[in-house]
């Protein structure tokens, strides 16, 4: 998604810290985790103690990836209210040893499958009561070359 | 550890009873429990009450066991609320369970009840209680047990026919208990043309909403006697939260193998020895989970195991003879003691026409619940109770 | 039974913190009890997580310890959420202390935590649960609270005065207490110049609105040397619904005065034996209630006993050094663990300034709940811990 | 209170089973207990089952005396939504052995006090969120003759 189209007062408050969309600076959305600085280990969302650790003072944070790969998924058919179906969701596994659910997008259902390797973007998530659209970041199935 | 046995037990029909309240439905369980068991209400020492959603539901967060007993004329006595999710009824039996074994309560009554048919939404998901992120991205629960399904699919060659397989198998069992919800049997074919809900699930892989309670009345073993010729012991009672690790395996749930393994070594024995189990089918695909996980057969086979029939009546282990929450529907905290009073009746010769012909051993199982967590999977407890013949 | 030890116990500051959720609280009374104790966090086997109104108010009905002690690095282990009106926090305790009775388990959390200040209807008084029947005819705690006040009055001449001395009493020792929400002094004028709430009571006679949290982890005492050698023994574990009669006599708490005895017995103590506790004054009458049912005088005197200063530090016992309700505030299930917090400071004599003199055997005390009652008055629970030096 | 005056759409429902307001044929308001026909004792609001006999069908509807005395009361100045402050709560004592919680009126506070007597009637509990009148049972204090 281009910034130019990428309205920030639209994003879901709720997933606001969880990631920075993209900008005039920076084309690309990031996933802010925390990174402990003695164990080495991530963790997103952030934490506030590293649970490893028991210390205060260790955690950073870190963008993660952009790029991971399909572990499972399925197509949701019976939305929850604001939400249009069908819709993909799934659990996406990052190169830093994280596994992350995720709402998941493709022009192809049949790009949709196990291992299918997807990228990072910010998108519309669901509508709000007055229908506008709430925004976040999920994933994209990327083209096969 | 002091031996403890059931005495008796009591549960309503499960069934959408949009005129009947939670105080209503707990009394009507207590009921039967207590008339069930010839104990005299002055001899129960001690109470739970287990509810997973009455608070929000019904502005009831505590106290719903203390107003069902004094409906029934019991006050003074201890009374502590119990929540754990889908584990609420059974957190309460084991709460009441662990205050005999504590050596300081003799008697105690556990209840388990919730009246889910007020939520709205009819007709979705309903959601797991502080799941704020995963709600904010679509999260429910029938979407998790659909993304195990497409994962234990795929590394396990499990079917939609394999799952259909478990809705046929209970639904068929529930034609015999007038308690349930559904009492209808269904074919493969009705199952795979039902409505989808969440790929690869559809609405008859789902259990519904649906009104209960339960209630069981237990006791130390050495004065069972005085109460019954046909005490039923509980031999072993686990819970685990989730064991919530990194890229976690999701065909498996580690709650429930942590909490199977310490039940079997707790009873002393191991799968082969149940002959009777009730167990969390909320979703048809977590049975087939079960069966693996309790150790009713091996990693990946529990799509063959139901196809086999080897969890019919009859098969290897007799598995939700009840029509379990695929039939009965699953009312939260009213399930985990509708299961136990469905393994107490099974086990003294009482189930009627879906009795499991020489049922010593049985099992129940319930487990659920999810944490707000984006990177961790796995559910919030699994709570498993060992029970065998106490005569 | 086994004997059981406290051997790590932490709080937060008591105040409201619109900026803080549930869950941060929570976390940050964990992290304190854990690392006071010098337990590692693998020894730990079993955790209870009081609360009262996280359903109802933050949708989080279950599964809030889950997610504290997910937070911490924590899982896997049997973690069940407790309700009992005021009483949660202390009953997740006496849950924690009966597991370990059991022989189940040796090492147990016990969390207790609430975030009232979310509520709606600031300044109006907060409701108990279910209560629909009362409430549409007008009532609410202090409105009971205050007929006992009246009653208490007709029937033993107790005055005005007496009460606003219990407030001033607690007030004054909030001075030297960093945790509570208020910690400056009042006089009798002031309180008796403060704004009506119900005749008799007025603003500074009632508890702040309030959120908090206390965790506490105990063990069995053949443990507890591995940890510390100073741990704080709990010798007497006491809960009950209150016994509901006709024509109850409401100037005593039946459920106060059962659950004291229990206790007493338990300890083999008597309330000449207890230097310090922690007291549940919801209301300032209340607490002159306490001060009879729980014995430390006869029927009819607590109005003379505050006022003769037997219940300060240096009095005959110290009740509530640590401020009490009224100065800490009363986030329902977050108070039952501050005051057990609070004994375990003084009986280790680490109280700093508010500190009891000598005191070595201590009480913690909460109550409340109402029925949908029209016609039978109690609270719906009451539950006392008794508390030695270990060591 | 007339029942002329007496709006019974306006009762709430929560108490709608617990009273009679009055009517044409009846003047009176009646508050509607269980009475056990085993062990004679009454309850009220009405039960399902005894608690003292534990048995079905032994409950029957009963009328309850109009007339009690006052065991306690306090004065709410802090009111909850929909309650015009101040107002009068208490228990007060009936001839069947029951104590009831009941919203208490009088025209003089200084016949407010305990052992006085109180009489049944219908009337205004509180206002609903358009500021109409809810209508319950609560009991008046008598004059002193
Ligand atoms: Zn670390
Ligand atoms: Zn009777």
């Amino acid at each position: 998604m281009n910034q130019a189209t990428f309205d920030k007062e639209r994003i879901d408050p709720v997933l606001a810290d969880m990631f920075i969309p993209p900008s005039s600076h920076d084309n690309e959305t990031h996933l802010v985790a925390s990174k402990c600085n003695k164990c080495g280990v991530y963790f997103f969302p952030k934490r506030h103690i590293c649970p490893n650790c028991f210390e205060e003072g260790t955690l950073e944070d870190k963008y993660l990836s952009n790029e991971a790969s399909i572990y499972t998924y399925c197509v949701v058919r019976a939305a929850p209210v604001g939400f249009d179906s069908p819709y993909i969701l799934g659990y996406v596994d990052l190169p830093e040893g994280i596994r992350i659910f995720t709402m998941i997008e493709t022009d192809n259902m049949d790009d949709l499958k196990i291992g299918a390797r997807v990228r990072l973007i910010a998108g519309k998530i669901r509508r709000d009561e007055n229908g506008e659209d709430v925004m976040g970041y999920k994933f994209s199935v990327m083209k096969e070359r | 550890m002091r031996e403890i046995s059931i005495v008796g037990a009591g549960m309503t029909k499960f069934a959408k009873m949009p005129e009947r309240d939670v105080i209503d439905l707990g009394r009507e369980a207590c009921i039967k429990a207590i008339k069930s068991s010839g104990v005299p209400r002055k001899d129960i020492q001690i109470a739970y009450c287990g509810t997973a959603r009455t608070g929000q539901l019904l502005n009831r967060e505590c106290g719903v066991g203390q107003t069902i007993l004094l409906d029934i004329g019991i006050s003074g006595i201890p009374v502590t609320s119990v929540g754990n999710f889908c584990a609420s009824g059974s957190s309460a039996l084991r709460e009441a369970y662990l205050a005999i074994a504590s050596g300081m309560y003799d008697v105690a009554l556990a209840i388990g009840v919730e009246k889910l048919s007020v939520r709205k939404g009819k007709g979705l998901p309903l959601t797991s209680d502080g799941v704020t992120l995963l709600t904010a991205l679509g999260f429910s629960p029938p979407a998790y047990f659909a993304e195990i399904a497409t994962r234990h699919m795929y590394e396990f060659g499990t079917t939609e026919k394999q799952m259909a397989l478990v809705t046929v198998k209970n639904r068929g069992h529930s034609r015999y208990n007038p308690n349930c919800q559904y009492q209808t049997s269904v074919t493969v074919e009705e199952v795979l043309a039902s409505r989808p809900i969440v790929d690869p699930l559809r609405m008859l892989n789902c259990c519904p909403t649906t009104d209960g309670a339960g209630a069981i009345l237990l006791c130390a073993k050495d004065l069972a006697w005085k109460y019954t010729d046909k005490p039923v012991d509980i031999i072993a009672s686990s819970l685990h939260f989730g064991l919530y690790e990194k890229n976690k395996d999701m065909t498996t749930f580690n709650s429930d193998r942590a909490s199977g393994k310490e039940a079997y070594e707790m009873a002393g024995l191991g799968p082969k020895d149940i002959d009777v189990a009730e167990v969390h089918d909320c979703f048809s695909i977590a049975e087939i989970l079960h069966y693996e996980d309790l150790g009713f057969c091996p990693r990946g086979e529990g799509g063959p195991f139901v196809e086999q029939g080897k969890a019919d009546i009859g098969g290897e282990v007799a598995i939700n003879p009840s029509g379990g929450l695929l039939s009965r529907g699953h009312p939260l905290g009213g399930t985990g003691l509708a299961q136990t009073t469905e393994i107490f009746w099974q086990l003294r010769g009482e189930a009627d026409k879906r009795q499991v012909p020489g049922a010593r051993v049985g099992m129940t199982h319930t487990m659920g619940g999810f944490q707000d967590s984006i990177e961790l999977a796995d559910v919030a407890s699994s709570c498993i109770h060992i029970y065998r013949q106490g005569w």
